[in-house]
């Protein structure tokens, strides 16, 4: 099946890109598609441990199965809690 | 109910004055504004952006949330993409309500969950170099843990 | 350090404009108007009067303990008095700051502090009557309890 | 010794004026003072034990005791802190 990925913040810069088209296979979920991401950046781990994933704008749990046509963002931590 | 995300200069007083009704006796506005350096890091420029049509889906959900938890009478939320300088604001939040309480926390628990919570990012341009603001960890019922954490 | 009393409009977006400075990531405003009612009864008009020279040494001594309490960087605190209509700002704070939670608490601290301790008194105009609006009573450590509570 | 008497708020009212100088014997404190005012208005109780004084614009406690010259100040509860 194809998923829409769309990629924010500083993933964006990593994939050099703000959305792609994904095959996965059926019955995938947000967790194999988190590894299947993964394992094409080496970038810093924390951002991996600490994101969130939305799939059709609603915030989404590791286990949840995607479906075809699913719009799926990944989600570096929000603009600075600490900040300010 | 005033909630958007905007490409241009946020007309704060505006805002507020719209706001204003005569029921009210309070009313408390938060303004963030782009801070002149970070961590002692000299800042020229943020660029924000976002998630544009979730965030807008989600703040629209906190200030209806804002008014049934606080009774707080009216809310204005508003958040600017893009370039914004040092002194400019990037997000607005005013709360009009009877009593100065719940405009309080109402403000401060809208502002508070925003960050937390809302798919918007800053980029953050120094004079030596930029880089993408820290976040501030997502809270655990939004968060994906990593699988190497799930093992 | 802008500190005030007043009997004209208070020029809030001026006040606000005047305060930010390019250190600052947070301002806290708090909007204190006349409301068109007291539980439930209309309200034509307020009127406000103060001890003023006391009170504007009261609201001196506020200003300064909140940036040293808090360590925001700037604080605007401007009461008017005499007659105010619904929807007129009776009081204006605003906080500047690094960071917003010091800035929610200075400005939380100073408007529950101001209202105990700076002697200013408002009379309700209603349809019906007129009343001096029921005070909070002072902290302790201002009351003078009268003699019949000294035995 | 004289001393100058101010009211605010309902007090102003009540005694119909906000200035006066009063006569008070030596070593008088500011519970004498009250006392005395108390005597000359019958209004609702609440207001003389809730109130506060101040003694040349600072609050001062029942006992201070007064000099010649002082400004005292008899001060109702400030304005409505469960208003808003």
């Amino acid at each position: 099946m194809r998923v829409r990925v769309l990629y924010f913040g500083v993933l964006k810069d990593a994939f050099g890109r703000g959305v792609e088209e994904m095959e996965l296979a059926e019955g995938a979920s947000v967790a194999d598609l988190i590894a299947a991401c993964r394992g094409r950046y080496a970038g810093v781990r924390e951002i991996w441990d600490s994101m969130a994933v939305a799939v059709n704008q609603e915030y989404a749990r590791a286990e949840m199965v995607l479906r075809e046509g699913d719009e799926v963002a990944l989600l570096p931590p929000v603009s600075g809690g600490f900040d300010w | 109910m005033r909630v958007e995300i905007t490409d241009e200069v946020i007309a704060a007083e505006e805002i507020v004055a719209e706001i204003k009704a005569g029921e009210d006796g309070a009313v408390c506005v938060f303004d963030g504004i782009v801070r002149n350096n970070t961590r002692g890091r000299k800042t020229l420029y943020l660029d924000y952006e976002a998630y544009r049509e979730m965030a807008l889906e989600k703040m629209r959900g906190l200030a209806d949330e804002a008014v049934e938890r606080f009774g707080v009478r009216e809310v204005a939320l508003v958040h600017r993409l893009g370039r914004l300088v040092v002194g400019e604001t990037s997000v607005l939040i005013v709360v009009a309500s009877a009593h100065r309480g719940a405009a309080f926390e109402a403000c401060r628990w809208l502002i508070d969950t925003l960050k937390k919570t809302v798919p918007i990012w800053k980029k953050e341009q120094f004079v030596d170099g930029a880089i993408w603001a820290d976040g501030e960890p997502f809270p655990d019922e939004i968060a994906v843990a990593g699988p190497e954490r799930q093992g």
